[in-house]
Formats: C-alpha cells, structure tokens, sequence
C-alpha cells in the first residue's frame, strides 16, 4: 500500500475515474494551470489537457450551472471550489437546481455532478472564510453530502461520487489536504451512507466527521489516558446518514457526545443529537452532548482562533460531563 | 378593429406588404401554430378560474410567435430552455397537449407527472429542456447544456428564453460570460414583453436596448419587433446558424406583448386600455387572421372552421386532463435520488 | 382593539416605523406601484413617495446589498423578498455581509436591516417555491430570526425588529396574510427573544413557530377530545431562542412534540431537540419527536402536496406517540 | 535599469516629457506616498516569511499611484470601497501604519481590533469603508453607499474598486444594474493587473475591454495605462466629479500590474521575467523616482535619506505591532450582536 495525503488521494481518484470514463470532466478557479490552489489537481491539466481540466473565471454561480446543465446532457462534472465558502454565491444553484432537477422533470433529466473542495475553517483567514457548508447542505433532499478524513476514505469516496448518478457535495478540508495514510494500491471503492467506527470504546460514543475526526481521535486518546475507552464513529456521508452505526454504538456505550466543526445551531450535529435521543432513548444514560464551534463569525486573531475551535481537552471535558466525572 | 379609417387602410396595406412574400400554406401553417396555444391557453384560464388549476399560472398569449418560430428555427437535436412561461414552447415543439393540460392539472399523465406544473414543463422528447421558475438560473444551466455540445460534438443548438425582467440577475451575466469566453454554440433571447409582473422597462432597465450589453461579451446581437412568426424564424434562424457553424453566441432582444396579466392572479390594473389596444395592432396572431382573409380570401365560415377544430383539439385536452387520476401517493418519494 | 389581518398589521407596523424615523425605508420587487405581491405594502407608495418605497428590477443579491450598503451608512431598510424563495440567489449578502460587518469591522459599522417576506410553503407552487429559510439563517451568529403567525405577533414584532440594531429575519407566510386577530389601537412593540405560550396545557408540550402554528392549536384541539391537555409554545424568535419558556414547559409536561414547517433534516427543530434533551434530560418521559414536512422537494399536486405537509392528525399522533397511547 | 541604450534614452525622454508639467514637491509627494506603501509591503511579506503574519496577505506592490491617486481625487466626505488589496488604501487615506501593523499582527491596537487581518481593513475615520474578501460582493453594498448619499443627501461620492478577475461575478452586474438605473453618485473602477491568482486576462474575460460593458448600464467609462500619480488623480477626479455634479456613474479600468505573487503562497510561476521587467518599466512608483533624479536632480544620497526616513516609520509600525498585545479572549463575543 502507498502512503499518499489526502490532496493525493483526491488528485488520483479524480485521474482514475477521468481514465475509466470519457464523459468525467474537472472545473472550477485555478484547477488547471495553477495545479488547484490546494494542489489536489496536480498534473491534471497536463495529462488530459484543456478540454477535460477547465479554468473558469470567478463565476460560481456560472460554473455551477453549467456543471449541472452538462450532467442534464450525459456527462460527468466535477466541479471545484476554491472553498466551500465561495459556494454561497451559488447557493441556489445547489439548492435549486442539481438538488431538484430529477425531481421536478419527473426523471425525464438527472444531474450526476460532484461539487468538492475544501469546507470550514483554515488557519486565521477570518469571518468570510472559516465557515462549514454542510448544515446547509444536507439539509436538502435530492442532495449527497459526504465528508472525508483520511486518505483512504477521500479515494474511495471520491471514486463513488463520481460514479454516482445523483448530486454529491464532497467536503475537504485546506487543513488536512497534507494528512498521510495508506491507500491500497488496487482498485477500490467505499459506498456512501456508510459510517467508519475510526476508534472501537465501550464508555462514550464520539460522533463525528472532516476536521472533527483526528480532534476525536485525540479525545480518545486523552480520555485513555483516564481510563475512558471512547468509540469514535466517522460518519463520513452525512446525507444520508447511517444512524443504525450510530445507534448500535450508543446501546453499547449509554452516552454520547458529537464532535464537529461547524457552528452549535441546528446543523448536522443536531440530527445526530435529534436520532439518538429518539433511536436509543432508553440506553441514554446522560444527555447527548455537542462539542463544536462557539457561536460565533471566526476571528483573524490566531489567539482568539484557538478559543473558538473545539480541541480534545474540550472534547474529553464533553465526554466526562456524560459520564458525569467532571 | 371595426371602425375603418385612414390608420385602418394603411394597416392593412402594411399587412398585405409584410405577408406577400409567403405562401398561403406557410401562412395558415403559422396561423394554426399560434392559434392551437392561444385557444390551448384560453381555457387553462378558464380551468384555473373554475379551481381546476391552482398555484401560479403565466400565460403566454400575445407571445405564441416566437415559441412557433423557434421551432422551425431550429433542428431535431437543438434544445430550448425556457423560463416559466413554457406551455406555448411545449406546444409549438410537439408536446401533447393533454398531457400539457394534465400536468396543469396536476395530474399522473402530466408532462412530468403532475410534479411541475404549470412553471416546470419539460420534454425531453420534444426539445423542450424546462421550465425554470428561478429567476435566471436556467441561463449558466443552458451555457452548460451548449458546453457539453462542444464537448461531445453532438451538433446541437441550445436557444435559452428569458424575460426582460431577468437580465440584470447575476447568473445570467455569469452564464453569458462563459459563454463569451469559451466561445459555446448558444442563443439567448429576451422575450421583452414590455413589464416584469408590474414592473413597467423604465423601473427595471438602465439603457432601453438590452443588446447593448452583447459587446461586453462578445456577442453578436439582433432587436426586432415580433409581428410575424417568418420574419422572427429567419431572424432566430440567422443566430443558430451563428451558434452552429462559428461557435458565435448572439444575444437577441424580441419584443413583444403579453396581453394577460403577468400570472392569474394579476390584474394588470398598471396599464391603460390604450396601451393595449395599441399592441393588439401589432399581435402576431391578429396580424396573420388578418393576412388570410386579405390575402387569401379566407372568410368568417372558413376561419370558424379552422378554429373548431383547434378548439376540438383543446377540449379533448383538457377533458382527458380533467379524469386522468392524481399521482399515487408514493409518486412523492420517486425521482429525488437514484440507485437506491 | 382592532380587527387586522397579518398583510395590514405588518403594513402598519412599516407605515408607523416610517412615520417615527425618516431613515427607515422599504425596498423589494412591486412592493411600490404594484403594492406588494402579496399587498403587505398597500398604500405605503402613495403615503411616502418612491423616495422611501423603492420597486426594485429582480436582483435580490443587488437590492439586498444595496440595504447592507444603506444600514452602515445610518439609515434602517426594510427589505421585502417577495418570498424567501429568492433569498437563495441573495444567500452571500446575508450570511457574508449583513451578518458580519459589525464583527469584521470592529463595531465600526452597523447593520440594521431588516429582510422580511413570505418563507416556506404555499400552495401548490412546486419545489422551488416552497422552501423554509429558517434553518440557513438562525445558524448563523450575527443574525436574529424572526417567525411570526399572528396580526398581533407580526406588528409587534416587526417594529421591535425595524428599531433592532442588529440584521433581522423576518419570515411570514402567504397562506397566513389572510389570517385575522386583535391589534391594538395604541403604539407597542413585542421584544425579541422570547416565546408566547398560544395555549396552555399540561400534558404534552408542542413547540412551533410560523406555520406551525395554527396546525399545532387544531392538534391542541383534537388531542383536547381525547382528554390530552397540550401546551403549544410559539418560539416566535427563533434566534436568539427562549430555550427557558421551552425548558420550563417541557419539566411540567415531560414529554415534547416539534411541530414545524420546514424538511425534518438539522435547521430550527433540530436545535430544539438537542436543547431540550440536554437541559430536561431528567425530564422527558418519552423522545422528543418531530412532525414536519416530509424529507421531499415539493410536489405541485395537491393530493401530494397535502401528504408532504404536517397536519393536525399527524400532530395528534406524535403527540399520542409521546404518551406511549398510540 | 542600469544598462543605457537607445531604448533607455527614449525611456528618459517620454518621462521627462511625462512629468514637465508638475512641481518638484507634486512628484517628491507622490513619490513618498506610493515609497510608503511599498515598504510597509515588503516589510510585511518579510513579517509573514517570519511567521509574524499568517492567514492571506495580498500585496498591492506596483499598483500603489492608484490608491495615492484616489486620496488626492476625493473629498472628505467620500468613501472608499475596496477589495482584500487594501494596505494601500489605509495608508494613502491615512490610516495609521501602527494599526495596519497591528492588525496584520492579529493584535487588539489593529484597525479592527485584530478581528479582521489583512483582508479586512475598515478604517471609517479615514475613509475606508472595506476590505472585503468575497469577490464582488461589495460591489451592491458601495451601491448601497450611494444609495444613501442621494436618500441623505450628503454630497459623497463613492469609490469602489475591484479586480479584473471580479468582473464576471454576478453581484458586480447587480450592483452596476442597480447604480445605473438609479443613477447613483458612484464610481466603479477596475484594477486591471492583468491576473487573477494565476488566471490571465484571456481566460476570464470575454472581450479585452472591460469598458466595453459601460454602455450596457449606461455609465460613462475611461481605460488607461497606470503609469503616474497625477494622470490617476485626475482621471479619477473627472469621474468623481461626474458622479457627483450628475449622479453620472463611471466605470474605469485601470490598467496597471502587481510584482508579487496573488498571495504570500503564490510564487508566481505562471509568467515569465521578461513579462515582469517589462512591466518594472512602468511602475509609478520607479517612474516617479526617475523623474525625480532627472528632472530635479534627486541624487542616490537625497534619495537614501529619504528612504530612510519612510523605512524608520515602517520598521517602528512593525515593531510596535510585534509588542502589541493579542486581543482579550472576551473580543471574540463582542460585535456580533449589540444591545444585549
Ligand atoms: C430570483 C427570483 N426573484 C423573483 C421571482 C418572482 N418573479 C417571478 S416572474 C417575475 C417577473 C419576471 O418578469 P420577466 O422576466 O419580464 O418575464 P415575464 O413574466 O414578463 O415573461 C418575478 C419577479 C422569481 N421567480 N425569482
Ligand atoms: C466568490 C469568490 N470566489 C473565489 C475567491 C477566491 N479568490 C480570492 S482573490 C481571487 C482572484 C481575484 O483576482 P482579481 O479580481 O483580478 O483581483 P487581484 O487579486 O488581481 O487584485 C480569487 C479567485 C473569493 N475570494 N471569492
Ligand atoms: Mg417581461
Ligand atoms: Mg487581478
């Protein structure tokens, strides 16, 4: 097995699907000649030159649309962000179009498109810039919202949602894009709605998923330290979500704790919190605790920054207040 | 229309001028083409107003030329791509009027399924891609259809419908950016039918010329007056064959006339009856009754006839619309996700 | 006390807010000539002039930013979405601008806005026109979010909003213009953030907002004939939330039912959930449940359409599901 | 710029005949003006190599006459409405260096309390109403601006500036359609510095001419090389007063080019170094100082001395920001909300 980072792992997923499949087609600012601006495009351009790797000007809402009117015609777009974050400028196109497309000319037309880039925070890059997409997103019916965290995960994952008819977004994340870790070296491909158990615990369930995971799993690493066995669940597609993995790790542990970055309010962690407390209610023995954001736009401030994000010292904070030790 | 004057007499040779040209087949070809989506729309809102249709309803009346131009405009691969005042494509591209009427209906013979309605019509079938109801955000979506024609070389046309009161939204400037830079094998047309809801041009325009925005995107451009469905079919044909053989995108500024309210629950009450009597002169489907009769002798009994039959037609429609079943219940989880 | 309808109360509340401070104006597609699309805005052109009743072309994000632009500046916009429908193509101005600005510059700026207009479904209008905003906008910090279902509500809120320093949401109903109820003739306002009990009971509490709420009294209604006394709750605002009223009722009734209009995935119901589990763990007897729309884009048949909706059966049934008598 | 041949000789004499018309202070103000942005940049490209700086930081080196350009165009009431590109801005507006230090420093003394960085530079005593990231949404809120100048009637014009690359996007159409219909006193201008990030002109623009889109809105528009202060100034100045004698909106394209790369993390590969020396003969801020040595006989030890002189305030904004203390933890709660 080779030892890639998930800017790799991305980078091959995408080459591997645009050998197998003609119709498969990479856009969006800086993916060509650039390299992508995170470098997950590397070499893209100079394998399957300007027809397949196209560079767009700053036109979100353009490049979408003619993502989703492409797929409408038989192929296969990949659409990048820059950033999630400049996926608010088409918003509509999301929301509206490839989410319902299928459904509102009665199947008559589908939209298989991939909408990937990186999501929330980075590094000190402030308000417009450090915000998690997928609240918005898998909100929506008609939409796929998948979010990886490991190289392995990004490749198969990747590769399903390209070869998936529906519209997939895909979240990445600036931070981990350098993360290492074994991807086989054959073919291989992950289903999406399939949860990862990342760490196996018996006394709290940590839920979580992106930048959440390696945070959790320092969590359980911190709460080991203390005795704790904590079970780390990587939901890894969050629309739809694969609650049973979840629920059967809950009637085991009795306690559990979501761990994510994005804002508290509503959102993907509450779902989770809403389908516990409903699918295992009687197995609770604590109520389900979010560890996540503060409630509010990112400061610039490296210090400030830090307080903001959820940390593993916050996240083992959580998983003693379930356990009622601390 | 009966009083005749002065203004009358030079009307009329006005008419026989701009209809010598064509033969009396094209022009009762025509003639019919407008006449079966006027009757067609006529009793939809008689059907709406009975409760037999319900949400929004936009009619097309006063516009039927240019949905009947475009297709003859165009080839069998060609797609349209409409905003929500469709039925008049659907219609003029061969789409079964029943289930047009159905889909008003809301029924399970509609032509999605009773899922769109009246702002979402599609026929893939037929040419007909949509039907969008979002103001604009069918233009990056078309550019994306005309995008993926250069890219499998399938030879295909794409012409996108808009109103006047879409081209000052973002993605239709974005999506005619990207066409302008890559160069995509596309029509957009502004159907300028003078108001958006009751938004008269001078509240919503900041220069009177939409085309004077074509040389920002390097598009060629072409503004007329809609009084003829063969004139408006050259003119529409003149840019496809742009699109088609050059890869040239044009930008066209139709005007033309709505004579319903913007949907059935507008009144239109922010017009004069003046102004509309006025742009009834100009109606392309007046225009052309009249070219029969001055041209081509037909009279009252023969063009009675003509419209009993599309009358016929669009009864039938709306009778089979009328006791086709709903959607069964489970139709509401179909077609929102697929392979599961 | 008069008898108003929503469309006149909000009207009044404009025209009064107009009358009290010459920096508050109100801008949107045919809210002048045309007196609103939904006639929320009657008579207002006439009243003040097309310098502060503004008919716009149809450029949400231009119009919406051209009030951000406006309210750092010093003066108080109202800005009417002809339905929310359409905040989508604005969604960037909201989320990037209006809710940021005070935070990115420090306090330099301000921005008193207020977006307001009809949110969620109608009736048969299809997929796109019948969305629910509510969980874009109360997830993100810097924003408040009203939802109003009452004349009453609706004009006291709405000035307290037009007065408020900060971004508002303020999100009606079509279906509920029509709706009458008692004003007062005299001046008041209703603060934000907090909740009104529309009906008290003691055995199940329902907690609502919008549209939910005439649906969640006719359950209060028929669940009443079965000898089951419910409490409904109108959030009213839904951020920032009254969780106490909330949490209070919910410790005497020990069991809650959310009933909403909006899809069931994370957004506003979601939120309530988590708290309520967390802050009443000990409390509920049973899950919290939600009635809402069905995980569906919406139909445009009517028989499918009413399927999609929450109703007061449905409402019934969640609540008698919560009882453990169903 | 050392070896003298035939085209230098001609290089000299264009800039002597360039400059002739201005006073010896004009040009040594200038020149210090656009010297002080320069070293506050490199300084802080220096900061950020060190790690003192983090997040994005993009440098304004080689465009600085335009924001000196802009202070001298305006009047205090006016406002200007930039993009991330902003150190410049403050600076000519006079802000102070401390606090642009302190900000890019993340430190409570910032412009915006450390909240904002590089990206987000608003200093309203001074003029700067922003300093925003994503591309073109500002655009509709300097309308909004306007807006307000003509609802209070306060006799401002608003300057809001944008990238080549912005002006595809569609709020940027909004804005304009907006400002153009309302006749807004505003003025829109591009700085055209032949990139975005790594994207030339020919990829992202439909025509050459961004102008070229003026007519579509109505506005007036003007196109031209960067190459000195008080043309700037003064084409600017003639827009501004367009704006605010007529409500007359200008759209400028400012041709002119940046050194670094988009970002600290962008090494620019994407274009050749004779692109760039190319360029180096025109930057303003070279030019200026040329004339200052050859039309006032500015000699290295005048110049050193002056250098100097702007270098000592950079390095003591920068050591200042280095001392400065971090913003207090409870900074991160304060303005989201007020009044609770
Ligand atoms: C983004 C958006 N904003 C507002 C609306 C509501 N709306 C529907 S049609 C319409 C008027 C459109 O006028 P025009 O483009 O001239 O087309 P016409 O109705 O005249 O055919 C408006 C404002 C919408 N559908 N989408
Ligand atoms: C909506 C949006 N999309 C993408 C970006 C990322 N981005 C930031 S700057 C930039 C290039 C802008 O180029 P230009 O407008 O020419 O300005 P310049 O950097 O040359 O000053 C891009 C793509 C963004 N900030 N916002
Ligand atoms: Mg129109
Ligand atoms: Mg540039």
């Amino acid at each position: 097995m080779a030892i890639l980072q998930i800017r790799q792992a991305i980078r091959d997923a995408m080459k591997e699907e645009m050998l197998r499949d003609e119709r498969v087609f990479l856009m969006g600012e800086e993916v060509g000649h650039y390299n992508g601006a995170y470098k997950a495009s590397e070499g893209l351009l100079e394998q399957f030159g300007p027809k397949r790797v196209i560079d767009t000007p700053i036109v979100e809402t353009g490049f979408s649309g003619v993502g989703i009117g492409a797929a409408m015609c038989g192929l296969r777009p990949i659409i990048e962000f820059m950033t999630f974050n400049f996926s608010a400028v088409a918003f509509d196109q999301i929301m509206n179009n490839a989410a319902k497309i299928r459904h509102m000319t009665n199947g008559q037309f589908g939209v298989p498109i991939v909408f990937r880039g990186p999501n929330a925070a980075a590094h000190m890059l402030g308000s417009t810039h450090s915000q998690a997409f997928e609240p918005y997103y898998a909100h929506i019916p008609g939409l796929k919202v998948i979010a990886v965290a490991t190289p392995y995960d990004a490749k198969g994952l990747l590769k399903s949602a390209i070869r998936d008819d529906n519209p997939v977004i895909f979240l990445e994340s600036e931070l981990m894009y350098s993360v290492k870790g074994e991807v086989p070296d054959e073919e291989y491909t992950i289903p999406i709605g399939k949860a990862d158990i990342k760490r196996e615990g018996k006394h709290v369930t940590v839920v979580t998923w992106g930048q959440g995971v390696p945070v959790s799993l320092k969590t359980a690493e911190l709460a080991a330290k203390e005795g704790i066995e904590v079970e780390v669940i990587d939901l890894r597609t969050l629309r739809p979500m694969d609650i049973e993995t979840v629920i059967t790790s809950v009637k085991k542990t009795n306690r559990a704790v979501v761990l994510f970055h994005d804002w508290p309010y509503g959102g993907v962690g509450c779902e989770v919190i809403a389908q516990i407390q409903e699918l295992a209610f009687d197995h609770l023995d604590a109520p389900v605790l979010r560890e996540c954001y503060e409630d509010v736009p990112f400061p610039y401030a490296d210090n400030l920054e830090q307080l903001v994000l959820p940390t593993p010292e916050k996240g083992l904070a959580a998983v003693k207040k379930v356990l009622y030790r601390g | 229309m009966t009083a005749a004057g002065p203004t009358e007499v030079s009307y009329e040779d006005q008419l026989k001028a701009a209809f010598k040209d064509q033969s009396k087949d094209d022009i009762l070809r025509d003639y019919l083409a407008m006449l079966r989506i006027r009757r067609f729309e006529e009793a939809a809102a008689r059907a709406y107003t009975r409760g037999k249709i319900s949400g929004f309803l936009h009619l097309y009346i006063g516009q039927e030329a240019i949905a009947v131009a475009t297709q003859q405009a165009i080839q069998p691969q060609d797609r349209v791509v409409s905003a929500y005042r469709t039925h008049g494509f659907a219609l003029a591209l061969g789409s079964d009027p029943k289930a047009c009427a159905a889909e008003l209906f809301g029924k399970a013979a509609g032509l999605v399924g009773g899922i769109g309605g009246s702002m979402h019509f599609f026929d893939k079938a037929h040419q007909l891609w949509g039907g969008y109801a979002i103001i604009g955000n069918h233009i990056p979506v078309a550019a994306g259809h005309a995008f993926a024609s250069k890219y499998t070389g399938d030879g295909a046309v794409t012409l996108v419908f808009m109103g006047d009161g879409a081209v000052g939204i973002g993605p239709v400037h974005e999506g005619m950016t990207l066409a302008g830079i890559w160069k995509l094998p596309i029509v957009f047309v502004v159907e300028n039918n003078q108001y958006s809801m009751g938004t008269p041009l001078s509240r919503t325009l900041p220069v009177e010329d939409i085309t004077s925005r074509a040389a920002g995107y390097g598009f060629k451009s072409d503004r007329f007056h809609v009084t003829s469905v063969a004139e408006t079919r050259d003119r529409i044909g003149a840019a496809v064959k742009r699109a088609r053989e050059d890869n040239q995108p044009t930008l066209l500024e139709l005007i033309t006339y709505r004579f319903r309210g913007h949907s059935m629950s507008d009144p239109a009450k922010y017009r004069q009856k003046e102004e509309v009597e006025t742009w009834r002169m100009q109606d392309p489907l007046e225009r052309t009754l009249r070219a029969l009769q001055l041209l081509h002798g037909f009279d009252e009994a023969a063009l009675e006839q003509l419209d009993g039959e599309v009358i016929a037609e669009v009864d039938a429609a709306y009778e089979f619309a009328d006791k086709a079943p709903p959607p069964l219940p489970e139709a509401r989880f179909a077609n929102i996700l697929v392979g599961e």
